[in-house]
């Protein structure tokens, strides 16, 4: 195992003290850290929030790039070298909300990248606005008679279109998620974990008391991971308890093995072969 | 010009006038002819009203004509709407004569099309029929139609071919020693180049700047360049994927350029619009990347299958606050390959986001190459790896340099750490809200633009010290030519100024070149005359009128040289 | 019931003979027929493709907006009015391509219009790509290789997200579509009729002689409407045989009803109270 | 002036520099003195560094100044970030007296600000403390100061109350008989206006010009817009709702425009970048719709809490081809006001798109209005309706008319039947290619430019006459303003012009401006001088120098006119 210091930056983290991300990203670190991948042969990619920030906060290559958009440019950045393993930070807004186009498609091409959530079911750096995971009536500045909508249920989303790996964990709970984390960088294919995260500034709802009270470690002798239908029920009972873990695994073939170009390696790594397209030209 | 023929076809969407038209331009290809082929067509996939109109010389041709010297009509919709357009001579192929007593009808030749393809073996060769008749009008050598029937039906069924055959001969002896004044002499020459669309050379263009990464929205006129290059998905490393809407497909082509590729996109207005956004992180991350935007009228949906040039000043300004960018707008298919070239180049030498601004004439026309193409032997990159640095753990992504530009390294390649982010930012790539970073990093990026103004070639001049000058840009470059020549055939003192490098602005040349003139005119189709407004803003210099249209369908050189005249009489 | 020509218009048609939007189109028709909601007291809106031309197609009020965006006008016109009934027009391409995000929001917004896709599984309208329904692998000229992505499921989609109405209709069965339009417009809250449709020039796959081999109409004694667990196996069966009729059905807050200001009537109706608003600026 | 202080208070997100600031303001306020107060904060919720400027004055003021007179550092960072911005006299108030030895710590005033709150009843009193010590610094009256606290801490328990009570009295105790040049009489005034923010002012417009759908996607600096309208929603026909991404936003109030109502949304670049394609929506189908940019350095994310003025070119051009629209850019609270109800009215006169454009300046500053603002009596809606119509049946919403302006109907309001497509269009709204269709529509839409153009205002003139002019827009109106009256106390000759009403250019009140001075500055937010190519675009005239500035922060006068001297002085 890799020290876990290497992935320490002295970049000045910008989150609230208190705020559930610290744990997500001591997480990704030890995730990553188990795994003895190094710093520069990771990749972050990022929409904006409070969420995607995280990659400035650790070390390693990253692009934080736009709201809502950072699965299409974990896609392109997956086609060019689909060596690297890459890892995607969303909010809850940014996934769910903007970017929900873009979790339809990447779920449909089974983009081999692991998406964490950072699910605060509120929108933290736009000062508390609902998010698309808001309970219905949750009320806020924006929302002073209460969000009109039903929340997004990401699980049964996921689970609805064939998604080879579903999890959910909790930021209270690092090393449970550090697990998860890692067995989904191991999954080929479209890995997802929507992370209970907790927005100590706006949400003052789902709290580290109200999860704390409710979270339990999913009992792999009791619900087994490729249990379709034991997923969706479990992901659709109320909050009462609310059950962490893998919820759902399959086998799948990986966007990039679907792609016979990509079978002699990265195209970044590929050699341009002017002749070849000087052929094309001459017989046109 | 000896040779210098107009031939419409025209009939409902799904008649096969595409089929009509492809064995022409094959056959005149093949002769060694020069060639233009426009397309019209409705924004619907059965029925309604289409034509591809075909100007055939023995020298290059630049622009459709005014008129048509044969009409092929395959329905009498096309006979109503395209008989009025008939030079005096000219003909129309047609299946019914009785063409209802109009002065029209005296030029129809009756060509049982339907009748004769049932008697080649099927309803299906009405086109085959319809194209063999044309072929025979104006005196096609006989064993090079055979030639080109074979190649086109080559692949299928034998009896298809032989069916086609016969259906060819057919319409060929229906109309054979008909009476008409553009039946030529038939070069035996070699082609005279390649033949192929706008939106193919874009293509080809991109195949050969080594893009490997091709994100798209389906979406008219761009797609087929897209299409198209996706057929080499099998040969190349390349990658062509149709991404869920446009903003997926810029944010895909900038992470793949992220990723260390070369990488595009291609659409038109609607789309465009959707990747402003992705334009500007483009921007900011100093990604390279190119977008073709294929222009189309609009505002919204407009009309989705004809042409315009109104998205100048839009693209030149899209997305929040100000960054470098480059815009071309090529005129010719020899440019268009050029052009994707040096966009690629350019997009990496200098970190920015390249717009190629094309539009539906040029994109779905087809015309024949003049020049050679050639293929870059080497591709410069532009990158760094761990070897250029002196220490890779402390790389700068984003560090401060004479020209603006930055050592632009690829994550995971090294032991360099890429740290890229859309906000404003410290030169390791961390998130910065200082002054001095916000500064630095705006004026690093300017800086470019100085260099990048360098790279700009001044506009094409055409007979540059007339009194008049008619200044345009893009695909309109070959009507504006043909209408100079044509009034300085009549002996006016007419020249013009065409612009493809759009963007940075190429404020010099432009200068010297406009003011000498008396006067000049713009030629655009939009309506308000952006490179007119454009060219002020730069210059200070004031176009003395505009020819501008904006019904969505291509200018004529006969237009032009009507409006030329009209303003030099004083009347503008 | 109104006379079925009432809703004929004389502008031309301009889909290709033998389309699968006719048997849509006159489904439409006889459902306002035999429901008596003359043409001008209905609303159709839809994006942009073959499907969503169709409002043109009969004598209506219309907005033919922007491809993919259907949805969020239909919300805003619905804010405005909540009388007037809505029909929203979309292609498969328009409402779970470009549309994506946005159907994700109305489900969950519960918006009380009924949603009637067009799907062709394929790009009708700029000729032949892949649409996400498109089976994996199908060819086109974009996709020479095949289609890359699995085909995205619709109906287990809404069923994930508790949408109230759900349902799939045929071209080839007009009469059933338009009763389970006419159940759709009646439906309080938002009502989805996922169609079958037949592309007779770019889909050489799902031609009629497909459907009409595979589909069956849904016994109601077997299957209940309000069997969520029977609807989800249902819809994630293979297409060997495919049901068609109201898959899954049940009561829920629309959203109009979920907005206290609506309780006094359409917001169009309402009248503008300049000392209401004098008020608040001489209490700041 | 009498009276003309600046107060900063500053600390970490988070420690409540917005109650000190609130208070402050409130007391102020309530004495009948001016205020502009600005904001400036980071991306982030908590920790970093924060401020907020008071300058307080017992007459309008419009800028903040450049010299601090009193700093309230709630933490050392404050001090070593603003210590140096001190006017002469000025003095600073935090805990530690110890500051580092430096020139500045002779200015430091210890209070113990926490220790103090402890006493009072709890740490959470820091900021009241602060308060009452900077209050009592400026020689409040004590009266006043508590019925502030009171008013302000009324809602909560009697406990909260009192202690803030205790604190605010601890906070004045600890500084009493402080020596401070700018100790003052206050006024016993009644308010000299209401106080309010840029984003709410535009809020209030919107509620008083009977708007009554307001979508939008959070985004700084807008969301305080529409979250304050928010507010309304119990009390009035309106419906505020949060949508899935911008561009549902902008479809969504297109949809209910055409549905009936007036309709809003709000953003900010990256927002309006997504809202390009609906936008051109708007135009084609001629939906009246009012949609505020609030700017912010870009591109992309750029800086997402700071001001710009980099949008002017992208909201004229944005998205594909060419349509109608309006652009204002209010310059004070009063305008805001006014233009929220002027772009309703406008934007279903000629039924177009309005585009107001502020900026995080503008939006998050605090300020005293001027003029008594009045809500219309009757909100004109230049619809139709069944009665008005010959023939309701064969109704035409894009009929052709003299001022190019077709009626509009509501859907399902009668027995007209409504018809819109963002596609090409006939009279009726059918989908048409026809070269007819096309001309007309477009010649239809460009026709409503002339009296749109009728309806734009002139600039605002201040010294018109002078010999050098500087010429700004939107919220840099006030920093202009104090510029030229410092300038011309130096007995300098120098004027401004200042454009709120941008688009359709106001081309002759422009020229008549401008053509008189011997020279004019620009003077923006932005790095190309947008407003310079606008001017130079549409009347030829050059502007002799541009002062810009693009670091994020509002441009303060003495920039202004330190530049404008050295201009002058040739040093340009
Ligand atoms: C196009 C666009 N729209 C809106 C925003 C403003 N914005 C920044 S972060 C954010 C939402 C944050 O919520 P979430 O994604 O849940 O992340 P969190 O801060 O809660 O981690 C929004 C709306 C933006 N940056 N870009
Ligand atoms: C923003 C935007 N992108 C792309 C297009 C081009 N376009 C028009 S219709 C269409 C897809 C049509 O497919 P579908 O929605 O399935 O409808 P169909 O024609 O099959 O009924 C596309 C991509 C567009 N009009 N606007
Ligand atoms: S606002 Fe919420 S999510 Fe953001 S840093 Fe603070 S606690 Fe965390
Ligand atoms: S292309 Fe397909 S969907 Fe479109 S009209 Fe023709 S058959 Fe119908
Ligand atoms: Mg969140
Ligand atoms: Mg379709």
């Amino acid at each position: 195992m890799t020290d876990v210091s290497l992935y320490h930056n002295d970049f000045e983290n910008k989150w609230c003290p208190g705020c559930g991300n610290f744990g997500v990203l001591n997480a990704v670190k030890s995730a990553l850290a188990h795994m003895d991948i190094p710093p520069e042969k990771v990749l972050l990619i990022s929409g904006i929030g409070q969420a995607a920030k995280t990659p400035h906060f650790l070390n390693c290559n990253f692009f934080h790039g736009l709201h809502g958009r950072a699965l299409p440019v974990a896609t392109g950045a997956r086609l060019a070298n689909h060596d690297l393993p890459i890892l995607v930070h969303m909010g809850d807004g940014d996934c769910y909300g903007e970017g929900g186009n873009h979790l339809l498609a990447a779920m449909r091409r089974n983009i081999d990248v692991t998406l964490l959530i950072h699910d605060n079911r509120v929108y933290g750096l736009t000062k508390g606005q609902a998010s698309p995971t808001a309970e219905y009536g949750f009320s806020t500045k924006a929302q002073p008679f209460g969000a009109l909508s039903d929340p997004l249920k990401p699980i049964p989303l996921a689970l609805s279109q064939g998604v080879g790996f579903i999890a959910r964990g909790y930021c209270g709970e690092t090393d449970h998620l550090s697990r998860l984390i890692q067995k989904a960088i191991a999954y080929p294919g479209f890995s997802m974990i929507d992370i209970l995260q907790v927005c100590v500034s706006y949400n003052p709802v789902n709290t580290y008391e109200y999860y704390n009270e409710r979270v339990y470690l999913l009992d792999e002798t009791k619900h087994r991971a490729d249990d379709w239908h034991g997923a969706m029920d479990l992901s659709l009972q109320g909050e009462d308890r609310i059950p962490i873990g893998l919820i759902y695994q399959k086998q799948t073939i990986p966007f990039t093995k679907r792609i016979k170009t990509l079978e002699h390696g990265p195209l970044f790594h590929r050699s341009f072969d002017p002749a070849a397209v000087q052929a094309v030209l001459d017989d046109l | 010009m000896d040779i210098d023929v107009t031939v419409t076809i025209g009939g409902a969407a799904g008649q096969g006038i595409q089929t009509v038209g492809d064995l022409l331009a094959s056959v005149c290809h093949r002769a060694g002819l020069y060639l233009m082929v426009i397309n019209d067509f409705e924004s619907r996939i059965r029925g309604g009203h289409s034509f591809m109109q075909l100007r055939i010389s023995d020298e290059p041709v630049v622009a459709a004509d005014d008129k048509i010297h044969l009409l092929v009509a395959l329905n009498r919709e096309t006979f109503d709407i395209h008989a009025g357009e008939l030079a005096e001579g000219g003909r129309i192929l047609m299946e019914e004569d009785g063409a209802g007593g109009s002065d029209e009808a005296l030029h129809v030749v009756d060509v049982k099309f339907t009748n004769l393809a049932e008697k080649a073996g099927g309803k299906i060769m009405t086109n085959t029929v319809a194209a063999g008749a044309a072929l025979e009008m104006l005196g096609a050598p006989a064993e090079l139609v055979v030639k080109v029937i074979e190649s086109h039906f080559g692949g299928k069924s034998k009896s298809v071919l032989e069916n086609n055959l016969k259906a060819i001969q057919m319409g060929r002896d229906a109309v054979a020693n008909t009476d008409f004044d553009w039946h030529f002499k038939w070069p035996d020459r070699k082609p005279a180049g390649k033949m192929l669309s706008g939106a193919r050379a874009l293509a080809l263009g991109a195949l050969a700047a080594d893009c490997r990464v091709a994100s798209f929205y389906p979406m008219s006129p761009a797609t087929e360049i897209l299409v198209y290059l996706a057929g080499f998905m099998d040969r190349f490393p390349l990658v062509v994927e149709q991404a869920e809407d446009e903003i997926a497909a810029i944010n895909m082509a900038i992470g793949a350029s992220f990723g260390g590729v070369r990488a595009m996109t291609a659409t038109s207005g609607g789309g465009f619009s959707l990747m402003v956004e992705g334009l500007g992180l483009a921007g900011i991350t100093e990604t390279p990347v190119v977008v073709i935007n294929a222009q189309r009228p609009g505002p919204a949906t407009g009309l989705p299958t004809r042409t315009a040039q109104g998205d100048l000043f839009f693209v030149i300004h899209a997305a929040q606050d100000e960054f470098p960018r480059f815009v071309f707008a090529p005129r010719t298919l020899d440019e268009a390959f050029e052009t994707m070239i040096r966009s690629f180049h350019l997009a990496e030498k200098y970190q920015v986001p390249v717009i190629v601004l094309v539009d539906q004439y040029f994109n779905d026309s087809l015309s024949i190459t003049r020049e050679k193409w050639s293929v870059p032997e080497k591709i410069e990159r532009f990158l760094v790896s761990d070897a250029d640095m002196p220490d890779p753990s402390s790389y700068k992504r984003f560090a401060y340099s004479e020209s603006g530009v930055s050592p632009r390294a690829v994550p995971g390649a090294g032991r360099a750490r890429v740290m890229v982010t859309g906000n404003d930012h410290t030169e390791e790539g961390h998130l910065s809200e200082t002054i001095a970073d916000r500064n630095g990093q705006v004026d690093k990026r300017h800086k470019k633009m100085l260099k990048m103004a360098e790279e700009m070639n001044g506009p094409d001049i055409l007979f540059g010290d007339s009194r008049l000058l008619l200044v345009t840009w893009g695909s309109t470059d070959g009507v504006v030519r043909e209408a100079v020549n044509r009034l300085r055939k009549e002996k006016h003192d007419v020249g013009a100024v065409f612009f493809s490098d759009i963007w940075p602005f190429p404020t010099a040349p432009a200068m010297d070149a406009l003011s000498g003139c008396e006067g000049f005119l713009t030629v655009e189709l939009n309506a308000s005359s952006q490179l007119g407004g454009l060219i002020r803003r730069h210059t200070g210099l004031q176009a003395d009128g505009a020819i501008v249209q904006y019904d969505g369908r291509p200018m004529k050189p006969g237009h032009v040289v009507a409006r030329t005249k009209q303003y030099m009489e004083g009347g503008q």
